[in-house]
This record gives C-alpha cells, structure tokens and sequence, in this order.
C-alpha cells in the first residue's frame, strides 16, 4: 500500500472493501458519543454476518450491530448505554438467547488489550480483577481458542511478580493483544490520506486504531493535509495507520461529536423502545436503515430542525440547555 | 422537611466523600452525589471520570460518563488508559473514593452487574463490568448504591464481577489486589457499613420510619443490627443543592 | 496536599524542598530539546549530592548534573547529545574514572520504564534487546538492588509469552517500573495549581510526572487554569500529579524550547568544549551556575542580542536560518 | 565528477532506501542519506524519529532527533512510546528500514555503541544504544554507517548494544527476537552486505580507487569479497540533490 496515497472514497465502498463475513472488528467512541453510526448502518445495510465485536463500551454502535444480525461473537466490557439504556436491550436479548457468543472483561482490561496490540505486544499486565469471575468465567473455550487462529490460547494469565513485590504488587493479571481485521472510528477531522484529529476524549480510540490491520476513518469535516500539519501534536493518528478515509457528516449521529454536535435523546430513546420488540425494532431498521440508502437518507428523515437542536453551542462543545428529559 | 427517597440516598452517599477526595463516578444518581459533595462537605474534592476528563466543570449533568459534558472546562481530557491509571497508580490512586452501583451484592461486598443464572446463557443479562471491577480492584474506598431486595442481597452473587472483600479477612492481599474494598452500601432503606475486623456488612443507620427488621426482611443474608441508628435526614441547605444546583432540570432526580 | 493549592514557589525553594541527598530523580526532555536547565543549574548551586538519576537521552541536563557533581548513579539509554555532543563528556569521564554506577537500558524500555510507574504496575513487557548485553550485563549488582528498598531486585527478566506464540512473539523482556521520587519538567504553559500543556514532541515527559512521587513544573508562561481548561485535551499533565510550579521564562536554555526558542548552538558547544578539561570545566560553571544568584542571571551573562538570535519564528516554531555551524 | 567521500556514503545509503519504506533514521550522515532518498529514488518514503515526530518536512536539517525542526509540519508529533511501537507493532514496522551507526560490528553484523573494555569501568565510554538496540530487535532491514578500521571489524564486539543475526543462522529467532537484521553497511570504503544463507558479512561494492585488499586490511575478521564489484560513484542530480536541497548550510556534509 502506497501509504501517502488518496483514500478518500464512498462509504460503501470501505465497508464493502474492509469489513467481510466474519471479520474480527472494534469501533470508536464510548457509549453515547462518537460512535460511528453511519458505518455501523452501512455495515448493516450491506448484510454483513459473524462479525467478531471487540468492545469495552461502545453501546449506541454495538447494540445496533448485534440487532442487525451482524454479530456472531463478542469480547466486552460494559454493554449499556448511560440513561439511554442501562443495558443495551438486543444485547440483553442476544445473549440470553444464546445468539451470540460472549466473554466478559473490564473496561480497563479492553483499553489495555488494544494498547497491547497497537504496541505490537503479546499481553499487558494489570492489577485489576484479581479474584473475580472475570478471571474464572471464560465464555470462548480452549477448545475454540485453540481452533481459531485469531483468537489467543487464552482469555488470560495470572501471574506471581517476577521482581518479588516491587511495586507492592504480588500478582498481575495478563490479558491478551487485540489485532483486529478491521478499526472503524469517527473523528472529528481528517485529511485525504487518512491523518486524523480527534477533540475531547480521545477514549481508546487511537490505539484501537494503531492495533487494527487496517483501519476506516470517517470524519466531520475532511480537511487539507496543511490544516493538520500546522498543529501537528494534536493529530492522535498519522496517516501511516489508515486505509480508507470517508467524509461524513453528522457521521456519529444520533451518539454525539464534541463541538460539532450532541447525542440526539430522542433518537436514543426511540431506539431504547424500538429495540425491545422484535416487531417493532424491524420497523425501525426498515424506517432508518434498510428504508435509506445512505447516512444522508437518514438524516433526512430526522429532519433539519432535530439536527438544529443537537447542534453544538461554541462555549461548550455541546447544546446547552438541549431538553433531555 | 420534604425530601423524596432518592434525594435522601444522593445525600447519604454525599456526606460520605471528603474534601481533597478524588472521587470515580458513573452516571445517576452516583454523578448526582458527587457533584452534590463538591458543594456540601467536599468542595476540594475532583470528579474524575474513567473515560479520560479529570475535574470536570459539569455546568450540566451528563447523562453518560461520555457525555460531553462531562469535557467542559476540565483539568484534562485524556482517554481511559489515563482514568484507570490514576486509580491503578499508587501516588493518585490512594486518595480516590469510587461510586458503583450493582445488580447483586454479598456480606463481603462483592458485586455482581454482569448476570443471573448460568454465565453462559443466563435468565438475567446486565451490562457487565464497564470499569467497576478495575474500580473495585483498585481503590481504598467505594460507596455501592443498591435497591435493598432479597434477591439483590444474596448469599452468595451469581458472578463476582467486581470484588469487594471475596472470602473475607486477608482475602484480597491474598489474591493479590490492593488494600481496599467498599466502605459504604447505601440503599432505599438503609446506610450499610462493614466491620474492620469481620469484613462482614452491618447495618449503620437506617433511614427515617424504616425498622431494621424491614432491612433484615429484604435480605437473603442478616446481619449485625446492633449498632444501628437513625440517619441523619437531609437539611435544608443540602437539599438547596440538589435542588437548584445539581440536578434542576430532573434529569437524574 | 490539598491538590488544589496554589504551588506556585520560588525555583529554589522547589528545588531545596523536593530534591534532596541521595534523591531519585528524572528529568523532562531530551537531548537538546526542553530540558528544565533553569532547574539543572539550581540543583548544582545548592550543591546536592549522590543523586540517583533516571535517563533515556536527558543530555544537556544529565551532563551538566554529573559535572557539577550531584550524580551517584544514573540508569541510562543514551549519554550524547546530538551534533553537539556524540558522546555526553562529563558523563563519559566519569563512567570511565568510575565516579558514577552505572546502568544501560534502551531508550524505549526507559520509556516503558516510566510508562510502567505511571500506569501503576510493576513490569512492562518489550521485545526490544533479546540476545544482547542489555540483557547480560547489569551495572546494578543483585546485592545492591536488594539492599536498597528503591530499587527492583533485577535489572530486567526474560520470559516466554504465556499465551504460547500470540502476536507472533516466543519471548518478551520485562522491565521494572520506575517511580522517581521527583521528576522535573519544564514545559509551555502550567497554571497555579500545576495543570501543564506541553507543546511539540512530549517525549516521555508526561509518563515521567505521573511515575513520580512529586513532580516540578517549571514554565515558560504562568497561566490562568481558564485558559488551560478551555482546551482540556491540550493538558497533558493534570494538577492532581503536581506538587511545585516554577515561573522560569527561558527555563529550558540553553536547549530548545518549541514555538518559544531554539537551542543555543554556541552555548553548547562552550559547554562542549569546556567539559573537556576539569579546569575549564570548573571555569564555565563559576561563571554560569555559581557566579550567578539564579536563571535571570545566567540569562544576563548570555546576553540580549544573543537570546534574539533563537528567539522562535511563528511560522516553524525553531529559529529559522539560525547560524548553527 | 567532484565528491565528497561523506557525500558518496550518504548517496549510497539513500539508494538503500526503497519507494514507500518508513525511514527510521538518527541525527548526522543518517538524516541527510534519508533526506536525499526523498529527493531521489523514494519520493513516497517517510521518515519518522524516535522523539515521535512522523513524516517531518524537514526544511532544515535537525542536527538531534529532538531538534525542534523534525516537528515542523510533520503528520503527528507524539512521543517516545508511540515512535517504537510504530517499530514492534508488525503492522507498520515490517515496512520500516532503520539507519543506524556504531563505534564497532562483527561479521554477523552486531553492534558496539556502549563501551570498550569492561563494562563497569571501560575505557572508553560511548553514548550507549539511544533506540538503536530497540530498531535492531524490531525492524526487517537496517543500514548500518561505520569507519573501516580494524577496531572497529573486530572478531567479537566488547558489548553487544544492538542485535544484528547474533552468532549466525537462526540466532535471532532462537532469542526470541524478530526476523530482521542489517542488510548494509556503508562504510568510508566499501558497501558490506549480509549473506543471505550464512548470515555473514561480504562485500558488495568497493568505492573508486579502493582495493578488496585495503578493505580487507581494514578488518579484523575476513570476509568473501568474491562477489565484490565496484561502486557507482555518485550522480550529478544525486550531488544537486545533497548541496542544494538537503543540506545547503553544510552543517553535516
């Protein structure tokens, strides 16, 4: 890959390109905000089946994967979504059906398994979960691990201090790299070869990114590389790390984009209530997603004046004062 | 002096931080009693929060810990590698307080927020871990809000998704954690404390018209009652607070 | 410590409170690049002794440290300075009189070193040094390491990846965490209560704050936290890390400071040329460290018109076309 | 054609570098070989430094990798952590070359920058490994800049600071270590390469007016030199390239 090359394309394109059948994947963002929506409803739209989900807690995303029948198997920390869902209602479902496959970690555990893989480590230690069922309760068996090329042998390892105490710490817990097939993140700036600027938290974002074989950004606003080179310490992903860029506005929607706009509480709740029947989440993904044929399609149908109501105030980087009862 | 049931947990859960604190919380009622704190016995006290924003300005009350209001006028934005570091690290992480909520929990303070039945394919699925366990596995103290029902004290919790002090005594140095474990469990009945020595959960005070055997009633376990009194009912400055500058749209309340 | 007072204090009495006989200590930056020289020089006045110093490439400041005779012993990974330096030569001398113990880390396990301390975990893992007399020869001996409680009670330790060939990875070396008892850094902007915003490259400067047990900021620009907090994703380091804030314009000179000034290539190659001889030696810090009550006067002796030649051009950040022959 | 002999080694370093590879590269001779490839045969190669700095514009040449002109209008200023994970993470670092130097190098190509004669007191003292040791473990390919003279080729390095193939043939992967390995030397007489079965030293190309012979001399250890042929001096538009764009100010060259 000539890395300085344009890849800017279509959505569709990148979905279609880097995201296949049974694919191991990780998105962006953190429960309600900069969840790359119009990738998650690309991939949906397109059919996509088995994914393997790695997620610490991208709830608004991941919710919306596992209730478009896209997801076979999933590796998560937190699988709620705030006010908006205290649990995420088709992965309630989905995994007290038994339809997909799951196993448990902390998010912190997550955050540390894609720092791992964006470093090019085998493992990273910690002190957390030490005792608990996380470390007793695997959810994809030896048998599995052993079967599967891209999962590791282990869900972790427990470990004496090889430095006797140093640290006050007699015991670590391993856990495992993360490499997945395929990133998708959204950020709020990028440029046509894939340099990409993020503003607020970063949450694991980047490393999620740097871990990834290849990795789809979609942005905000798609900018000249110079724009981003001026401030070049505040550009958290080098172009190096990206395959394919898309330019997508209000490409988080309805989860929110720091000082472009906030989180749509409407849509989330509408959500909340579509999900809990099968019948009437059908209608949903009919009405927002199948019922479309691109982002766009589907930010016509919420309408200018809800998009006006989420837009950011400059001051804050969200709507102040926006109605979220 | 009227106050509603969840204004009078926001508070108990409030007294419990001191000032200097640096204090983890997540979303409802928990961010509710922090940001509570700051303007009552704690007004030095940081909020922190794991997805990365360190003493955040909370002109408005997130609705998630990724809210971006939680990014407003902050000390620092950083990521969660940065959060769980600050409590994983000994020089910061002595001096944070966590703020759980759970599903389960047992006479040691164990919490289950993960499932119901068979791990595998449970009756009751819940959203897992987030960063409570890593929380729990790290820091000094914790304040746990439950909803005081049999089923959710349990003799022993379904999956132990964020330990307290598992078996008892010495079982955490035992199992290689750090010193800590929850210091407060505060319910729509009662303040619940644990006993230093026993590592055992008692019953601190109970609320206003709530008898301690009611409390016993909506527990699978019992427990120690005998130096229970009376909670101390919010005062009217406290619930100023809540009223007009935490939360006075009701977005939480 | 209430973490929000105001820290702010005179360098000497930061220097005089935080950095004792026999401390362990690190410093910000790297080779001719933001090191805190305004502190480097007030630790030499006060004539503190027998420090044990902490380096991946510190140059400018680590030489003058060891020349002026405060280092009992350093860990290091790079003793030079760039073009100014191949091989730092106090550093060089005193290895070779055998006046400082010494120890040779690469320049990325001393960053996983720091990262390690900062993370609060005991060991970070690397595949960087298998095979090599990184490995093999420990300048620390066991004895040493077990006698003193500051120091883990191995050098490093070699293992095989538990989780049998993951990542491609048959072994890892782990190197012990490291927590200074003080780091000191200078940096763009701090406020009252020591919130830091760094500018340019970070090195390892911000790993190294949150690894220590006090930290002290010297800056270029005391601010209001208000203009820090109004891009909080700029501040790398937050107040609750910091326990000293230092007003020091040109607190970094003679090494670079990015957007503010550039290196000062005549004063480094004086230094140079001075560290050659221990008379000439001792003739350059009489005249610039203890000739001089503090910074401001060895600013005086350097001389206006020179400090207008490395004055920073907005456009690049560094002294463009600056004499540097 | 005039030439510098400092001119001839970086122009035959530069044509080590291949369109698109990711350029490791220190302060000195290392950076300017770099910088001339860009103008030359890898107009798509990036060069990045251990300081964090990726893809540099390098108006003026750095004279340190932490000199402020490596941030300069680079696609990311970061810090030490990701420069060397963007080495040991497989999927960037299989298409980055490294361009190190050393005071000694044995015949299977280790490296010597810490010190000779004994450890603890040696007599003579260099820098140390810096990230040398750490682009050694990592990366696939790496030119290696030395001075022929006997001691510094000797049979054995004093300190072995930067894996090169270690005592031969599956060395490296025995240790644990990446594939990878020096694949050039270029030295102030001759361009040595690694035999690709015996992982040995040879010579590849001796420069104009040099004999096989005085290169031989110039080592401790021998090396096959049967395959040796002479070097292309350097063209007129590699010359413009080096006193024209890459290092106008002589500060190096």
């Amino acid at each position: 890959m000539d890395v300085h090359a344009d890849k800017v394309m279509t959505l569709a394109e990148a979905i279609r390109t880097y995201v296949k059948d049974g694919s191991h994947i990780s998105i962006g963002g953190f429960t309600i905000n900069r969840n790359p929506m119009a990738a998650v409803y690309e991939t949906i739209r397109q059919g996509i089946k088995n994914l393997h989900v790695y997620a610490h807690s991208n709830g608004t995303g991941v919710d919306e994967l596992i209730g478009g029948g896209c997801v076979g198997a999933i590796e998560i920390a937190y699988g709620g979504n705030g006010r908006a869902a205290p649990t995420c209602i088709r992965f309630k479902q989905a995994i007290q059906k038994g339809t997909v496959v799951h196993e448990d970690y902390s998010n912190y555990q997550m955050s540390l398994r894609f720092h791992a893989g964006a470093m090019g480590l085998p493992f990273l230690p910690t002190r957390s979960s030490l005792g608990t069922d996380i470390i007793n309760k695997w959810g994809l068996s030896k048998e599995i691990r052993e079967k599967d090329p891209k999962l590791a042998n282990r869900k972790l390892v427990v470990m004496d201090n090889p430095f006797d105490g140093w640290a006050d710490c007699k015991k670590v817990v391993l856990v495992p790299a993360i490499n997945p097939d395929v990133t998708v993140l959204h950020v709020q700036k990028a440029d046509r070869q894939g340099t990409s600027r993020i503003l607020g938290l970063t949450f694991a974002d980047v490393d999620q990114a740097k871990a990834a074989k290849n990795v789809i950004v979609t942005c905000e606003e798609l900018v000249d590389a110079a724009d981003l080179r001026s401030e070049p310490e505040y550009n958290q992903i080098p172009f190096i790390h990206v395959s394919a860029v898309v330019h997508v506005p209000y490409g988080a929607y309805p989860s929110s984009c720091y000082r472009y706009y906030d989180y749509d509480p409407a849509q989330l709740s509408d959500f909340a209530k579509a999900a809990k029947d099968d019948g009437t989440f059908k209608a949903y993904l009919d009405k927002f997603v199948y019922g479309v044929k691109d982002h766009q399609g589907l930010l016509d149908r919420i309408g200018k004046d809800r998009l006006e109501k989420i837009k950011a105030d400059p001051r804050t980087g969200y709507a102040t004062g926006l109605d979220r009862k | 002096m009227d106050y509603t049931l969840r204004e009078l947990m926001a508070i108990i859960a409030a007294r419990e931080i001191n000032n200097g604190d640096i204090v983890f919380c997540g979303t409802g009622i928990s961010m509710v009693a922090a940001m509570a704190a700051k303007h009552m016995n704690a007004p030095e006290s940081i909020i922190f929060f794991e997805t990365g924003a360190i003493d955040s300005a909370l002109e408005e009350i997130p609705m998630a810990v990724a809210d971006p209001r939680v990014m407003y006028c902050a000390a620092s934005n950083g990521g969660l590698l940065e959060s769980f570091a600050t409590m994983q690290n000994r020089i910061t992480g002595e001096r944070v307080i966590g703020i759980l909520g759970a599903a389960q929990i047992d006479k040691f303070g164990n919490l289950n927020s993960t499932s119901i039945g068979d791990y595998i394919r449970p009756k009751t699925r819940f959203s897992g871990s987030g960063g409570a366990c890593d929380v729990a596995s790290f820091v000094p103290r914790c304040v746990i809000f439950m909803q005081h029902e049999k089923r959710k004290f349990p003799k022993t919790v379904d999956y132990l998704t964020s330990p307290g002090y598992l078996d008892g005594p010495g079982a955490r140095e035992r199992e290689g954690l750090m010193p800590g474990g929850p210091t407060a469990v505060v319910t729509n009945l009662a303040l619940m404390r644990f006993d230093e020595t026993t590592k055992e959960m008692y019953l601190a005070n109970y609320y206003p018209g709530i008898t301690p055997r009611k409390i016993l009633d909506n527990m699978e376990f019992t427990v120690d009652i005998s130096k229970a009194t009376e909670a101390a009912p919010p005062t009217a400055s406290e619930l100023k607070v809540l009223r007009e500058v935490v939360d006075p749209q009701r977005i939480i309340l």
